[in-house]
Formats: C-alpha cells, structure tokens, sequence
C-alpha cells in the first residue's frame, strides 16, 4: 500500500523489538477523546490512474498566446535547466546542513549567490527566498530593522501584488507605509522629496516598474542616504542583462523574482526570490546564506554560515522566520544563467527589447491606440485605448490571445490602459496577430 | 572542485538563442544601461553539464542514502509525482487574473480547489488556502489570521505563547507579525509545563501556537486542555501541522479544538525539498477566520465554475505573488491521489513504527531524555559520550563515512547534544539495521577509540569544514 | 555555433602547438578533387526554435486508441523507469569496456540478464539485440551454427515481419526456410512431424503466436532434440508472467522483443531484443555478455566476458557483426520488472489476459462476429468478421480507434480476419466503444 | 554492492497496477501456466530508485567525463534532443501500417523522411534507408544490398575484400551475408596496401569495404583509385562512414564514386550511446541499389503525403521490425537541424583540429605507428614502454584515476599496444590539456615507478578485475 515497504513478517519482529504487540498500540499517547472523528477520502489509485485523472485536468486549461508579465515572464528555458535541476541528489536533498556530503548544492549556492551580486551589482546575497513579493517585503523589514525606524516610502508604480504583500506583512507592526502614486506610470519624484525625512527607513522603488517604465534612479540613492533612509529596488532578473543593475544606483538592497531566470510559470510557482545587499548589512539578511571556507586539509569547501541570524538558533529574534526556501529554483536560475552565459544575457535581454519595441510601433499604429508615456521601457509597456482595457482583453481571450493587464484593476482611473509584454518567445507573426485583433475589437 | 566562474573562457558560448524576427530597436540612452555584461562564465553546453553533474555527484539525498534527518520528513517523494507536475508547466498564472480568465485555467484551479478539500478533511477544519510557500509562511498566515480576527473583534493582544518544545519558526512567525513571543519551559512529561502555561495566559495573549507532535517527536496529550484553557482566555489556539506525518488519520486539529493548522505539503505529501525547498505550507482554519484568508482565494462559483476571489476586504491581503507555490501542490496532489485514505493511515503507522523500532533498538547506548512512546521521530542525546570528549557532531560525520545522512544535531535545544531521528515510513527494516548498527558502532568506538570518530568523514571530497572561518570572512560571493 | 567549445584564441594556440597555420591546412590529406560537391543544408536554429519545428510535426500524428500488437504493445510505464534511464552516467556511457568505471552498467546489465534467465526459465542471456526480429534470425544462425545444418522450419504463426527478417537475413547463405502454414491459427504439428529429418537445424515457434494463440510446446522439446535440431521460440516478455516459460517446454533458445518491459512504442523504436540460451550453448551466442569475477581483493564485480566471440577480436569468425546494442533499452526493461517485481508482473499478466477475454466475449456478441479458433489466447486474439477486415479498419480508424490487424494483409486467404489486442491499459469503456463502433461498421 | 535480487524481501511491493474494471477471466489450463512466478525481485519503489541512482553513480559518461574511447565518437549529446524525441513517445508502429494508418503517422514519417534527405545530401548518395539499428546492422543492410544487386544482374560473386584497418564489424557483417572474406594488409602511407588489393582483385569479388577515415585516424588518399579498380573489376565499394564526424562537409563518399555508406547517427550526429546501445545505422545508397532498399520504405507519394511502400518485390525484404530506432533518429533529426550546413562543417573542423592537438602534444613520448597529420582520432603505440613492463591497459587504468575515462585500448588489432585517442570536436582545450597532462605523467611514471601503473585504479570502487575467472566460470546469471 503507498509507498511503505514494510511485509507483515517484518512489522512482527519490529513489534517485538518494541515490545507491543499491535502498531495501534503505538498511538496510546493520543487519548481516545482525542482520534479522528472522519477520514473521509478517496481510496488511493495507482500512479496511472493519477496521471489520467490529472492529465484530464490539464485539458481543462486553455492555451492563449500570453502577452502578460506582471513579475511572471514567458522565457525560453534550456533543457539542460530541467536535465540538471532534475538530478535527484539535488532536488531530493534537503538545506545542506552537513556540508562533507551537501558540497554539490553549497556550491551551487555560492555560485547562484555569486551570479545575483553580479547580476544586481551588490556585495551579499542570501540562498533565496520565497519569491518576489515576499522579498520585498523582508527587504522593507531589513530596513526598518537597520535604521530602526518606523516608516517606508513606496512607489506606486511597483508591482501592486508585491505591494499588497509589504502591506499585508507590515500591517500588524507600528510601521507607516506611504505609496506614492505614480505621475505618468513613474515615480512622483518631487512628492517623494516632501516625504524623505527622518522617520523615513526605506524607499522602495520597482524598475522596470509595473508600467513598463524604466529609469535610472542613479541621483536618488544619494537623496535618499542623505535622509538616513536605504533605497531598496525591485528588478526584473532579465531585463539587468542591458540595463543598469542597483549598485550602480546607489541602491542597498535589491530584490526580485527569479521566475524569469529558468523556472517555468508553472500557474505561478515554485519560482524563487532573490535578495542582495551592500555588504554592510549582510548580518541583517532573511534566510540561509553560503559561505566559503576550507576544511582541515586546507582544500576550499562550503558551509552555511552566520545562521545565529536565524529562526532555528535565535527564534523569535531571527531577522526572518524563512525556514524552507526555495533553493531548487535558484538552482534552476543559475543553471540558465550559466548555460546562456555574459553574451547570452545581454542578447535575451536586447531581443526581448527588440521584440517589444517592434510590438508597441505596431500597436500604436492600431487606430486610436496611443503609448502610455514616453518613459523608456523593457519587454513591458502601457497603452492607452479608446475603450475599457477589460473589455477588449476578455474579447481578445476569446480570440485566443492574453492582450496585456487592464491597468484600472490596480490604478483606478486608469481603466482604458493596457499594460503589454513582449518577451523573446512572441513571434512577429504573433505581434501582427495581437495588433490585428486589437483593432478589430476596437472598431468591429 | 572548481567554480564555474573559475572555468570560464571569455568568447566562449554555450545556449544558442532564438533568431529576431525584428529589427533591432534604437538603444536606450547611454544613463539607463549598464555599463559592461553582468559578470557571468562563459561556457560551452557541455561545461555547463559536466560542471551541475559532478556537483549533483557531491551531494547525496533520499535517492541516493537513508536521511533520516529529524523535523524534515525526507520520506521517498514518487517520481510519478514529478510526472504529474509537468503536465502544468506552461500556463502563465496572470491568465487566471484577467477578467475572464478564470476559464482557462480550470484544470490548475480544480487541484488548488480540491487539494484544499483534501486538506480540510484530513485536519478537520473548515477551510484551507493553499497559498503559503513554506511551513513557516503558513505559520506568519496562520498568526497573521488570528491578528485579524483579533482586530476585527476589537481584542486587543499582545503576546504569543509558544513551548520551547515547538519549531524555532514558531516564535520566529509570531515574532515577524509583531507579536511578543512568551516562551514556556518544558515539563518532565515532555511538553509544555502547564502551571508555567496558565500563568502566562492572560487577555493579552493573542495565541498559543503548539508543535504537535513536539520537537522532541512527543505527543501532548494535554492539548485538548490547553485549546480550552486558551479559548476560555480569549486566545486562539495554532497548530504547527509540519508533523503531520506522525497523526495522519489518527487525529485531526480542528476536531480537538485547534483554530489555525499549517501543514508542510513538502514533508508529510512527499513532495522534494530541493536542497533546501521549494515547499508549501497550506493554513487550515475554523469558520471564524475564514473572512481574513488570504486573497486570491479559490471558491467555487454556483455554476460550479471555479473563480477567484480578489476584493475581500477583510481579508488580510496578500501573502505571495500567486496562488502559491503551484508545482508543490500539483505534486502533493498526485500524491494524496495515489494515496488515498488507506494509504494515508499507513503512512502514519509506519512512520511511528519505524521511529519506536530505532528508538527500542538505541536507547541502551544513548540517553533518552524524555522515554516513552515518540511518535515519528525519537531524540536521544550523546551527553553520555562527552566524557570522551565525544560530541553529537563527531557521531553525525561518523555517519556520514558509513554511508548515511546524519540526523538532525544540536536540536532541538532543550535537549544537550540532541541527535533527532526521524527515519519516516518508507524505510524498510533492513536499512533501519544497517542505520542502528552503524549507531551502535559509533558508540562503541566513542569508548574505545574516539580520535576515530573525531577523524570523520573520511570518504567524502573534503573532510570537516572551518565554520569559524566562513562566519568571520563572510565570503558569501566568488570576488 | 553548435556546441563546440573554441575560442579564435585557442584554435590560435592549438594551430601552433600542431604547426599549421589553418584548420583547413588539417585537411591536407583529403585530395582537392575528391571535396564534396556540394553540402546544401539548411542553415542551424537554436533548440527553441528546433522544439518548435518538432512539436510542429508532432502534431501531424493522430491519435487513436490502439487495439494492436503485432509485437508492440501498449503497457503502463512506472515513472521510475524514465527517471531512472535517465541517469545520464547510464546514457552518455558507452560499452562497459573498461570494469572499474562501469559497474553501474555492467551490474545492470548482469542483472538484466538474470532477469531474462528468470523469465525465460533459461541459463544464458546476452545483454541484448536490436530487436526480437533480428534476435530471432540469430537464434536461426545460432542453430545452423550450433547444428552445422542447413535446414530451418519456421511455423508460419511466427510474426510475419520477424518471418520476413529472418528470411533476409537468410537469403544470401547455403540455407533452406521451411515455412509451415498454420492451421486454424495454430502450428501445424503433423506437417512439422514429417518435415523433421537429420538436415533440419531448427524449429521456431512463437508464443503466443500472431494470431494470439497460446500454445503449451512440452512435447515439442522432445521431439525436436530426438531429430538432433534445436527447438527455438520467440515469447513475448509480459505473458510470461503467466504463460509457461520456454525453459519448461524444453526450448533451446528463446528470444523475445523488449519493448513491453517498460520501453515506450516511439514508432517502433529503440526497445531491445532478447536472446537466452541453454548454458551449453553460451559460446555461440551474438552479442555482449556480462559475467561475474572478483577484483584484487576479492570483491565481486563485474566485466564483459567471452569476448572472444565478437567481431572486435574475432572479425569474420565472430559469433555475430553486432557491435552497439540495445543497452539502455535494456536496463529499462530490468527497471520495470524490479519496480514490478514479482506479483506485479504476474498480476499484469493477468490483468491483460481479464480485458482480452472480457473484450474477445463483447466483441464475441457482436452479430455476425466469431471466434477465429477455439486456442487459447492471451491479450491478443483473432476474429472472423461478416466483412473485409481491411474496410472495417480503414472505417474504425476514423472513428479514432485503432482496432486491430486485419490479418489477410499476412495471410492470403484471411481478409475477413481480425487480430485483436487488449492490454491492461485499455478500459472497459474503450472496448465497449470497439464494439459499439465494430457493430456500426459492420451493418450501418 | 548487492544485487537487487540480495535486496529483495519476500512479500513486498513495489509499483501498483491500475485496478481492473473487468470481470477475472476463467483461469488458462494448468499446462499453459508457469509453475511458480519468475524469480523477480520484491521491492519498493524507494528500493528500485536507491539501487539504480547508486549504480548509475558507480558509472562514468560524457555527462561526468573526458571520454575519448577511439572509435566510439563520445561527443556531447545535447539535452534538447532528448525533449525531442519525448515528443513522439505514445505511437504504436503498427498503426502506420494498417489501411489508412499512414495519415495517422504524418509527423513521424515526415521526420525519418527529411532525415533520409538529409543525409543523402550530407553523404552525396542518392537515397536513404533509415531502418537499420546501428552501425554493423547498416552495414550487413548494405552488403545485402550489393547482394541483391549482383544476383539480379546475374553476378556470380564471392569475396568481399576488407582492408585490416577496417573496423571489426565490416569483414564480420561480411561473412554474416555469407561472403568469403579478403583481407589486405596495411601498407606503410596508413592504408590498404594497393598492389595486394590489385592481386586480390578479380570478377567475383562482390565488394570492397573500406572505413574511412580508417581505424588509424587515417585518409586514405587512394580511395579513388580503390573505387575505380573495384567497379571496372565488376565489384561495388562500400563507405563505413561511422567516423563520419572526421569528414561532414569535407568529402562526401557518394561523389568520390562509392556505391552504399553507412553512417552511425549515435556517433557522429550526437544521440547518447546508453551503455552500449541504442544506434542507428542508415545506410544511403547510389540509383542502381535504389530497388532492393528494405521495407517498409518511407515514400512521398505525388499528393505531398508520405507512404510507406511494402510490396516491392526486389527488396531484400526486412531487416528490423518496423522503421528503424526511431526514437534515435529523432534525437538524430533535432541534431542535425539545431546545427544546420555550418554547424556539421564546424564539427568536422574541430573534431580534427582536437585530434591533431592532442597527437602533437604527446608524440614525443608515445610512438606514432604512422606520423602523419590525422583526421579525428589519433592511434599511438605504448609499446615503446613495454622495457618497463607497462603495458597500454595500465595507462588507461592510470587515466580512470585522473578523472577522465581511458581511451580504446588494443584496437585497432594492427596496432602493438594500441592506444587510440578520440577527443570529438566539444571538448574544450582545457580539457585537452589536462588529458595530455596525464598522458605524459602516465609515461614519466612508466619509467620512474610503473609498479604505480600497476596499482590502477585506485579511485574506483573496486580494483582490476580478473577477467579470466570471469570467462572461465561463465557465470553470467545471478543463480
Ligand atoms: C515542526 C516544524 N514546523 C515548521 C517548520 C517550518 O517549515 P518550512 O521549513 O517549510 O518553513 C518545520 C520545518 O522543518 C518543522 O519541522
Ligand atoms: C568505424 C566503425 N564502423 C562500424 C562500427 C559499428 O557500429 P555499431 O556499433 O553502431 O554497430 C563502429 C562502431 O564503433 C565503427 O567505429
């Protein structure tokens, strides 16, 4: 039954090294009051039942060419990032506690926790954490908890889940949160200058941001130090392979989701979220980090280190309860990282520009349709159409295409514009399709 | 061995990208780019192979060795589970967002759906969202729940009781939440000191959040006292489900009194840790809690469509960027599939057996603090072998060199060189005495020839590592 | 481009080490009239767009369900037999040449052949051939080896393409093919009896047989020895969790197809073939074969034995030109029947055998329709029909279901006829809809 | 390690199997039935998958390891091809064969179709048969093929000549089409020796089989002059094009004048080589061997569509149960079409320039039987280091404990102590050099201290086996 090997000639001899005579008897802890009053479930099924009971569910999904992101992104993934990642010493490993016998995923670690420093240009990575959203959440937490202070600055233009989720993890702290809302899909800058004062423990900021807009935030991280505030940003894993990483901002901490780096959309998830940090506040991380040392002989190894920041040795004073996280798919982003390598990085980056600059020309010259603002942008950007975004994405699901995000569902007011997202896997002949269509929804 | 960075050759390529169908685009101006390529290798395909290969041959997981790694249930996880979460890898979760999206995703919502009924059914309570990423997440909903419902009553709380016999993530979770954590000492019979536990309670007290079975692989058979002890005081009672593997079918929280459960989908429904994750930490809840879940919540529409509810406004909001971690359901679903109700029991049986037969079989070399029945797991600690300058660590790494994954060492604290044993059920006898014997072993050379077990491993790529050394450095990227 | 690793600096480097100024200056020896005319290919893509083309072609496949064997069969695959064979330590190795480096393939493979001895109720199995119709037409050369006469008897219930194969690879030697038509399905005994002289090498039977018909050859053994030729059968693998192994019916060699343990049908290939032998015999086996030693210390392992016998060393006198097998098909086939075990392949067995006679009675009731011969059968078993068996097919495969081989394509004379076949992965529902649509075929 | 039959325990289970939605049928007569089940082994699904991760740990591939087995072309085999081959897993070959069944097989017809075309073009001749299942079956196919030729001009033939630095398999797959063997003995330029060919030549040779580049590594520069001597003696030529890899691009056997090739799709068009097998072996042919090609033969009939032709009475017949390893060709297809015209003429370039490194770098410590610049593959002689008492094996076995996997040893057989080095064009100089590292530590250690050699392998978890004991006690099944 399942997947217990056990045979009755065995359970006997081990009943009597126990000395009781049935395996109920083991559960005698558990007051009688206490047993469950229903199990109401299924009788188990053979894996070949399952896999056709599931593979009747996946039909019950539709397919659409997506020109959706929203933090999720439809990249291309080498089969050697499923082929590898799918080694089981890695995936049915658990956290490397004992590093002689976890080398493999410690230096996998190092390595990813190498290629996010590189990748965002700061000093100290963790080993990942839940996704992106959450990330930034923790980052708002590392700051309150560096500058001891009470207060953090959020653009609106970041992603609205991920803001939902700073919200919903800041809500039961004495902590203040002020979004700003954005002026033309970017960040309110002078708004944001009236607010930086002493109070103020972080600005957060998202770019590209959730309208697609990209800035150099280069001359805030100074204004931002200059209040005694850290400057945290949120970035597109991708998009760093042409624009401009946050330690080249001035930013002090960096997070984002790392879907785009080889994991697959999978409906949302596993993915993985990455955070890095200027070195000085390395101790004030969330989560497992790798370190590099040397064992008795002298030879390089890796351990997990300065884990007195964490849940299982400090408990309630750990910089973060994250226990599990999601290291298999940092895994899965350094393997794309390494596979596509420093040429390939810039190049998926420069055709996801390519294609999406191709696309916003060809839908802007769909009658009526007008970009957004004349922020530059990545793979993502805004429009603004002459009726309800709603209206013309459901019609255009029918036609077998996700059209972009209604920005009014996050922005009311905003209700006729559409975020669109082009990425290295939407044909030109897809791009053609979408313009065509929108135009027919439009005018028809 | 070397790092990838250490094996690059600039010029180098490896992955061959799709060609543009498109013009190039004109260049962003000079201040939005970065000034040269991120500092990635430079490598061929088969680099990029060789390089992940030898390192998967550097690590060793349940596939490979008995792991009997306490509080982590590495049970065996089905590879046709892994099947079964392929079968859903394309599908863009902002679809199910759009407005009338929700229909093209039906099939990945049935399972988020019914994976939920399952939950609720196996821990009795009256909803469950499946939106956790991990153990301790679900732990910061659960608390997170409680705060809300709290709020919404106008209770004003302050504290979170928390036995030091529960998971460092417990105080950790309601310490996130804001929470001020009050810590329980453990009583001779193995769980929470209940005079120490009234004292405490108090109308401030928000929750008090038990680890069942405990840390030390205990059951409290008080917890039906302390869920009315604490809802008389107006707190609410949480239920750290990691254990689960140990009750399945035997006892469910919502039928004891339980308000919040979290449950570990990657430990108890036998889906990979990843070295370290991904995992799934889905919240159980009794009616009262049910308005602040969080959002988008799964519901099934009249029609008997599934939806998504997004504008709760009692909701607590949001706890992750989705629906959770999809793929981790997808395969605990298989999972409890495959399983059934029979199947379910069986593992629990099992599981329990198996931690009593290693228990039974070490207990007259190591110390057992607290002797009695465990359930899933058993705690002994080496104390006895530190007149021999012996240590929990040396017989881990001892371990290690008999072909064997270590237990969990060093905790739970509140036990002097713990060594935690959860051999789950999917080990057969015959591995069990290979593992007993290889303990027994360990502790007979503690006596007779401890530089040996100080020596250890000997037969993996490096020998023991100098922690002091990493923690000082704090060499966490290759330069 | 593609997946060489060359930088220009290090062709620079190696060009110098090896004195030559060019890489095309390496092909010296190759005379300048003999390049190739032409070499006009399409130029490369990456694998995305290589994937695509390909899903693109997969498309072009129908799908129908399959009431059809022929030697193939549609089984279950446990999960674990893909994971498994995907260990690329098993799949990027070649020939186990060298013992120290390869005992993962060389204990696989000596327990493959353990297996096969098991099944087969033999005492020597190579580690695999092509496939069970080149396995059979080397157990024909193995006879006339082994025998040193020139005469096989082939009953005509054998496979018509593994008859076929035989017959080619016989063609061109000093040899003799008696074919004995079968009667009513079945081996014509008494015309074998008078066939059977001092010339005859060996007699080949198959079981079940190609029109589904199990036969119990005990007698046969005998009979054959007295004549001094050896008795040869094919089997198929999965009915001998059930059926009488060939070792007890006193068969001399008994080869099979592979491809119902645990190798997917993928249009007919790879799976494997396999060959086992009375021990006496193991010297004239073809192939590969894996034996049992001791290294230095005295530990068991495991090398490539008798080699002697392979055209590496021994080249026209080789027992066989077989160089590269059928190695991986083979281990997956060793995996499925472990992760079966036992019980499991007897209950799949039997499992195959309830829904042939479950469907051979529904189809039994369909008006007009009768049992081609009262044999017994096992998951395959033939029809007369009231119509050309051609038609109803060509009329059925539109309906989506593939319903069987119409036998007169094989057997002039049969064209009514039918093979059905019904494994365990065919549901009730499946065969209730057969002969729903077999009725509509046949009186609509 | 044990076997899994010692790890089996009477009872267990493994694997579940659906539930049967069909009455039991009424039981076969005892006769019919096996006396007792197989002796397969009890196991649990967690028992198969610990068994076969660790033996596949106690294995080395391209995936882990410099493999230059000479001969053996042990390239990198890209990942993507196995994806794509996964596509086209669930069909039934007999399907393509019944009435109407081959528009059910489009896709997969198409494939091996375009593959033929391909490789009629790569190899210059004028049509492809896809069927046979490696390389020795290609070349039996082929022989056949001549075969049929000759008995259907009425051709009375008997010999095939076959140079002794031919690949074993050729004068084998000879004789299997029961013709007399010529062999011709090497001459000093690296080749067949020209004037005992032009002895052995006469009106009932059949065919002469030539491997090109031959098992030294070597060109033959008179493969021309071969040709026309066999065909104005009335013989057809046969191109072993299993090193294939040495000359894509660079020489196609068709346009020099040979009548049938080969070519190994394992090898040179990068499909894994499984322990040993699966291959595939096409063979393509010039128009006058077109009408006795195998069947079924893949067809584009004058509507577009793809046939499959099985009536042709010319045909040698069958030579393999259905259309060849499609699985293998696939892989093969994906392979060809991911490099495309410049990626093919790029394997052959680099596969020669790696092997005339790797020559040029240990030439002076191991002796070229034939110094000459090489074309993918490089064949020393270690018999220089026989006055030391080490022999080629114990340089391989010196090699395995320096990390890579040793080079063909004693092939082939014309060589003394043969050592025959294929480095394949995706190994990167790095690797090169580490390899010719310790090439040349092998060859200092032969003179300072060969009883080192002996030991090898150290690294390995067993030692040199006695392959004598092996061949004498026959035991080939576990009892
Ligand atoms: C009892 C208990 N609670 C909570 C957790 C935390 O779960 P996670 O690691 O998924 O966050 C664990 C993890 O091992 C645990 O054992
Ligand atoms: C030159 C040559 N010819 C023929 C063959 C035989 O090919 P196969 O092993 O696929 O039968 C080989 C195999 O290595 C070879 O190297």
């Amino acid at each position: 039954m399942g997947f217990t090997p056990h045979t009755p000639e065995e359970i006997r001899e081990m009943l009597a090294a126990i000395g009781v005579g049935s395996i109920g008897d083991l559960f005698h802890p558990i007051p009688k009051e206490l047993r469950a009053r229903s199990f109401d479930l299924p009788p188990g099924m053979s894996e070949f039942e399952m896999m056709a009971r599931l593979q009747e569910m996946a039909a019950q999904n539709g397919r659409v060419v997506p020109f959706v992101g929203g933090g999720y992104y439809d990249h291309v993934i080498p089969a050697v990032v499923d082929h590898l990642a799918g080694r089981s010493e890695f995936y049915t490993a658990y956290t490397p506690y004992q590093p002689e016998c976890s080398q493999g995923s410690l230096q996998a670690l190092f390595e990813y926790q190498s290629a996010i420093c590189r990748l965002t240009g700061l000093e100290a990575s963790n080993a990942s954490l839940y996704d992106g959203g959450t990330a930034l959440a923790e980052a708002a937490m590392m700051a309150l908890r560096i500058t001891g202070r009470s207060r953090v600055i959020m653009d609106g233009a970041v992603n609205p889940f991920h803001r939902a989720i700073v919200r919903t993890y800041l809500a039961n702290l004495p902590v203040e949160i002020v979004e700003l809302p954005p002026v033309n899909g970017m960040l309110d800058r002078q708004s944001l200058a009236g607010k930086l004062d002493d109070r103020c423990a972080a600005v957060m900021v998202q770019n590209p941001n959730f309208f697609g807009g990209v800035a150099d935030y280069s001359d805030l991280g100074a204004q931002v130090h200059k209040s005694g505030a850290l400057l945290v940003s949120a970035v597109y894993a991708v998009s760093l392979g042409l624009l401009k990483p946050p330690g080249e901002m001035g930013v002090d901490i960096a997070v984002g989701d790392g879907q785009s780096l080889g994991n697959h959309l999978s409906f949302g998830g596993p993915a993985f979220g990455f955070i890095a940090a200027r070195k000085q506040y390395i101790r004030n991380l969330p989560g497992r980090i790798v370190g590099e040392t040397v064992d008795r002989e002298g030879r390089r190894g890796f351990v997990l280190t300065l884990q007195a920041r964490e849940q299982h040795i400090k408990r309630h004073k750990a910089t973060s309860n994250i226990c599990s996280n999601q290291s298999l798919c940092a895994l899965r982003g350094l393997i794309f990282l390494a596979s596509l390598g420093k040429r390939g990085l810039t190049e998926l980056a420069r055709l996801n520009r390519d294609k999406a600059e191709y696309a916003k020309r060809a839908l802007a010259a769909v009658r009526g349709v007008t970009i957004f603002s004349d922020a530059p942008t990545f793979n993502e950007f805004s429009l603004r159409l002459p009726k309800r975004a709603g209206d013309v994405v459901v019609a255009l699901l029918r036609r077998g295409i996700a059209a972009g995000v209604p920005l009014g569902t996050y922005y009311p007011g905003e209700e006729n514009s559409l975020v669109v997202t082009v990425t290295e896997r939407r044909t030109k002949g897809e791009i053609a399709l979408l313009a065509r269509e929108l135009e027919g929804a439009l005018w028809n | 061995m070397e790092l990838i960075y250490e094996i690059s050759v600039e010029g180098r390529r490896g992955v061959r990208l799709p060609a543009s169908d498109v013009p190039a685009a004109t260049p962003l101006p000079g201040e939005f780019l970065r000034a040269e390529p991120a500092g990635l290798p430079e490598l061929s395909e088969l680099d990029v192979v060789r390089h992940f290969t030898k390192l998967s041959r550097r690590n060793i997981g349940v596939d490979t060795t008995f792991y009997p790694l306490g509080s982590c249930t590495m049970k065996y996880n089905p590879k046709a589970t892994e099947e079964a979460a392929r079968l859903f890898l394309p599908l863009h979760p902002m679809i199910a967002l759009l407005p009338g999206g929700e229909a093209l995703a039906q099939g990945t919502l049935a399972i988020i759906h019914h994976m939920g009924e399952l939950l609720e059914e196996i821990t009795g309570m009256d909803a469950v969202t499946c939106q956790p990423l991990a153990g301790a997440h679900g732990e910061m909903t659960g608390i997170m729940l409680i705060a809300a419902y709290h709020k919404a009553k106008g209770n004003r709380k302050k504290y979170v009781i928390v036995p030091d016999s529960s998971h460092g993530t417990n105080p950790a979770s309601a310490a996130m939440v804001g929470y001020q954590v009050v810590t329980i000492p453990t009583a001779p019979y193995g769980d929470m000191d209940l005079d120490a536990f009234k004292a405490a309670l108090n109308g401030e007290v928000a929750a008090v959040m038990m680890t069942c079975p405990n840390t030390l692989g205990l059951f409290n058979p008080h917890i039906k006292e302390i869920c009315d002890l604490a809802h008389d005081a107006g707190a609410l009672v949480y239920y750290d489900g990691a254990n689960l593997n140990a009750i399945l079918g035997q006892l469910r929280p919502g039928d004891v009194g339980f308000d919040v459960v979290h449950v570990n989908l990657h430990k108890t429904f036998g889906t990979p840790h990843g070295s370290g994750g991904p995992g799934s930490g889905p919240v159980g809840v009794k009616k009262a809690l049910i308005p602040f879940l969080p959002m988008p919540q799964v519901v099934r529409r009249k029609d008997g469509h599934l939806a998504l509810l997004n504008d709760n406004p009692q909701s607590i909001g949001r706890v992750a960027n989705f629906f959770g971690n999809f793929g981790v359901i997808a395969r605990a679903y298989a999972y409890t599939l495959m399983l059934g109700r029979e199947g379910l029991i069986d593992v629990s049986e099992k599981a329990v057996l198996n931690a009593n037969y290693v228990m039974n079989r070490l207990k007259d070399l190591y110390d057992l603090p607290f002797d009695q029945t465990c359930m899933h797991e058993c705690v002994f600690s080496a104390g006895r072998l530190l007149q021999h300058d012996v240590h929990a660590i040396d017989i881990a790494k001892f371990l290690i060199d008999k072909g064997f994954h270590p237990p969990t060492v060093y905790f739970p604290m509140i036990v002097k060189e713990a060594i935690m044993i959860e051999p789950t059920e999917t080990e057969s006898k015959a591995t069990l005495d290979a593992f007993i014997g290889a303990m027994r072993e360990a502790a007979e050379l503690a006596e007779k020839d401890p530089a040996a077990l100080k020596r250890a491993p000997v037969t993996t790529p490096i020998s023991r590592l100098d922690e002091t050394k990493a923690a000082r450095e704090q060499n966490v990227c290759f330069a």
